[in-house]
């Protein structure tokens, strides 16, 4: 317990939860830190503060486009991941109703284990009569890549239009890799644009859109040691979309209001940072998250390796630990100053445990007692360590008063 | 404003059950003492209690429990364990899971209906007591 | 010439675009710095780093209900004054959408002077088969109420419900400033919500939504010395709108998104210090601008004050100068270090010269002649008359070159 | 990247020619002098221009203009009076919008047909001068 408070006074929290969200990087926020009080023009105005504003829009949008491998027109800048995934389905969605004099005619496929701001969009354009498709993944959370060729098939064939397709570039609880490239594959055989969700991908993952094969990809800043409330689409220009946000032509005429600057500066930088480190991060993280499985495994009994061992981010683990449930580790380890996530529904405002873990076929149980750890660029094997000390030691003692891990061996008097 | 870095989700009381639970089961060995027992929740809600009463002549003499669930189901089983030793089985019946909650000062809302199972665990308990001794 | 290089070697620009958008504040953005690095959580985390974010989103939210006079459930976050406008305006367009089976079945009744956020989302909403109305302004730009009462009463007896009206608070261009609670008391009497865009209000108007009688109020940062991105949407709750953005459950379930911590600290303190100030700013504006009116209106021949002289921001000072063009004198100015706007179609991406002025009633080429200087922080007297020193040397050259201005006295050899 | 504070929107050449610009009219008399008169554009563009030429043994001796409009039509007209100064009629009739333009290093896309009048107006006083001398 002593080594414990040590790292509480330090104030250095062990903090293992970056898929949640990153600090902003000291040197994101330097370069992004003048353009609020010093350079704080409008792009839109027509004087020389305005025009600083404009080229360092501008600028930020070469960067970008350049690790992108995309032209600097098909980049849009958003306010979050969330609301670039909301332009992408929206805007082919609205386009279509436009077309349809309001009705929405067509099908959007996704997959079971996508962020909710996949599925809840998606669910909430069913409302317009739009036709929504989740592809099963398999155990380790990969894709049904038949399935969704024959869904595809089948649409086109009875003449529903596959409008898009959606699938996660990796996934935020398991760090599952999905085959974007042979998705994309499948999907232009068809003619139908795929858009992918890259939020947990853009740290560790390539980012090349032709080689990748997408259409549309959405990133965000909160993810990247850049600006929560940024994010960006990549549209690739023969993909037309209705705007979300109307009002002046900003962004292309498909996002308006007045530029998020230093957000949109720090976006950039974020990603070259990204760009420049992944190489070395990627193994470096990869080493520490084979450590930390070999070593969970071994030392605690009866634990189960969520989600696949090699299509997996570099940062991510992600167990469930049998008769106990995850709430209560999260909150042990938290008072022993490490920061993690679980996919109970006791965490969160649901009553459901996470989609994702059920959708690779965990029973209910398990997917209450989960727990994810998610690496960044301060975790070190110590800390690893000292984590897997502390989890052995909660685990331990959460299972003693659990009924369920006493079940077998409990008994009654008489 | 209060915003301490290592601030707590729930009250003081549910922290210090939590971490430090009382009259738990530590070994298996421990239940042959006991005269009563109960078990409620199911794995699908994520919540599941055991509960072993030693009763002698209408009086909760001994507690044990056991519990699957997030922080506040232990803290309130635990402090349910400690409100219930040495009461009658009469007063007993009579605990509530909003009792227990005041004990605990307060739970978040979306906590009570499923972290509080206690008072339901004791009144089975006191049942299978009932029904072996009467 | 010297005093020009003078502001500009110092880096003091001599900033009158107010209106356009704002620097950040030192106060502001010193108490919303910790965010971006040190107190980076993630709100919806179960763990200590998300809960020192989620009381800080929450203190905020209080803060900012406190100035608005309203409940802390009734304060969307948005990602700028335009998406905040967006979520009012589509929200309810959807709402009514959803129930019609896709189809739009009902009015909106708008100004003529709107901001471009709302005329261009209700030109979009047309497509579904909304009722657009734009209601005229007279020359001072205050909306014509009994053309409003009369609208709203042929559409509901028509039986085409008024879904919404929606009407800025203070312009952008002329300033003028609207009777909200007597366009409220016509509304409320029809039954028909109120929406308000309170961006260019906010700093010097009061903001007690009960007082001002609207059922959704947009503001934002950009305007109010906090962030460029970041901006808000009361909503009274009685007023069920749909989401514009969809995912988590963020914002009560009316914005998705991890939410913009470092921004939404930044708004509830530019709110805050408006507030404070904003007494004293408009007395001491007030006297600028009549300063400002009255010496231009002296010496300088054949101008035109635009807007209200009574009903007006104290911040806003708007004039055409006959017989010249907007762009010129804007750049001219520019040199010297003035930093403005026009309303000139020059200075925009369009043809057409600013909506707004053609709306109260200016020809074409009084329109395309129009320069607006907007007031915050840091004007003073001597750089009000350092820029009418400018001005007036900039009109004079200008109407030298100018075959407008040298026409009655123009005539041909022979 | 360049983001100077006081960069400019049009090139150096623009920006010269638009804060000292060459050969306008500065008073009404010179106007005698001229021997022909070109007027085109409309308020409603925002963009009008008036030129004066003197025009002997069919060369362009000496030129003036006035014009409303932006930065970009006050530059194109008097970059457009010095290039044809000492022209022949022929080849100013020759004189296109994109060589005005190549002189200015080049406008922003959006500027360009509605500021650069002055290929029209030089077309229009070359064609009065010739009505009224032949
Ligand atoms: C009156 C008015 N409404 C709306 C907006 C849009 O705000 P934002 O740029 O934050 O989207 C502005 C400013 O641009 C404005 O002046
Ligand atoms: C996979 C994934 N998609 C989308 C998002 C949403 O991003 P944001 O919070 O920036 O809206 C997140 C993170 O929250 C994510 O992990």
């Amino acid at each position: 317990m002593t080594k414990t408070k040590n790292i509480q006074n330090t104030a250095k929290e062990l903090y293992m939860d970056y898929s949640a969200t990153t600090p902003t990087r000291q040197a994101v926020l330097d370069e992004a830190l003048p353009f609020f009080v010093e350079k704080y023009g409008n792009p839109s105005s027509f004087h020389s503060t305005g025009l600083v504003a404009k080229r360092t829009l501008q600028d930020a949008r070469e960067r970008v486009a350049k690790i992108l491998n995309c032209d600097e027109k098909e980049i849009v800048f958003t306010g979050s991941g969330t609301e670039s995934i909301n332009l992408a389905l929206k805007g082919i969605a609205f386009k279509n109703m436009i077309k349809n004099k309001g009705l929405g005619k067509g099908t959007f496929i996704t997959g079971k284990i996508e962020h909710p701001a996949v599925l809840e969009t998606l669910e909430w354009l069913e409302k317009f009569g739009f036709n929504i498709i989740e592809i099963d993944v398999d155990m380790n959370g990969i894709i049904n890549l038949k399935q969704l060729q024959n869904d595809i098939k089948k649409n086109q064939e009875e003449g529903l239009p596959v409008l898009l397709v959606s699938i996660m570039y990796a996934n935020n609880e398991i760090g599952t890799i999905q085959p974007l490239k042979e998705i994309s594959e499948i999907c232009h055989k068809y003619g139908v644009p795929l858009h992918s969700d890259g939020c947990q991908g853009a740290e560790y993952l390539p980012l090349d859109v032709t080689k990748l094969g997408v259409d549309m990809l959405t990133l965000n800043g909160s993810k990247i040691y850049g600006f929560k409330g940024t994010g960006l689409l990549y549209k690739n220009k023969n993909v037309i979309i209705e705007s979300l946000i109307h009002g002046g032509g900003h962004e292309n005429n498909l996002r308006a209001g007045t530029e998020n600057i230093a957000g949109i500066v720090a976006m950039a930088k974020a990603l070259e940072i990204a760009e420049k480190e992944k190489k070395k991060e990627t193994i470096r993280l990869k080493k520490l998250r084979n450590y930390m499985v070999k070593k969970i495994k071994k030392e605690i009994p009866k634990v189960i390796y969520n989600g696949s061992a090699t299509k997996r981010l570099p940062n991510n683990v992600n167990f469930s630990f049998e008769g106990i449930e995850g709430e209560s580790i999260l909150l042990r380890l938290n008072e022993a100053g490490i920061r993690v996530s679980t996919g109970s529904a006791c965490a969160s405002q649901s009553l459901d445990p996470s989609h994702v873990l059920l959708a690779i076929g965990l029973p209910h149980g398990l997917a209450h007692g989960s727990i994810r750890f998610t690496f960044g660029k301060d975790t070190t094997k110590q800390k690893i360590d000292y984590t897997i000390r502390e989890l052995k030691s909660s685990i331990k003692f959460l299972r003693t008063i659990s009924p369920e891990w006493n079940k077998q061996k409990s008994w009654r008097k008489r | 404003m209060k915003v301490e870095g290592n601030d707590w989700f729930y009250t003081k009381e549910v922290k210090e059950h939590f971490m430090n639970p009382k009259n738990f089961l530590k070994e298996e060995k421990e239940i042959k003492e006991f005269n009563g027992y109960g078990k409620v929740g199911n794995m699908k809600c994520g919540d599941v209690m055991e509960i072993w009463l030693l009763i002698e002549k209408n009086k909760i003499k001994d507690v044990r429990w056991r519990t699957f669930g997030c922080a506040s189901a232990i803290a309130s089983t635990s402090a349910m364990s400690e409100m219930v030793k040495g009461m009658s089985i009469h007063n007993a019946l009579k605990l509530t899971a909003s009792d227990i909650m005041d004990k605990l000062k307060g739970l978040p809302a979306i906590k009570v209906h499923c972290s509080v199972l206690g008072d339901e665990a004791l009144r089975e308990a006191i049942k299978d007591y009932e029904s072996n001794n009467n």
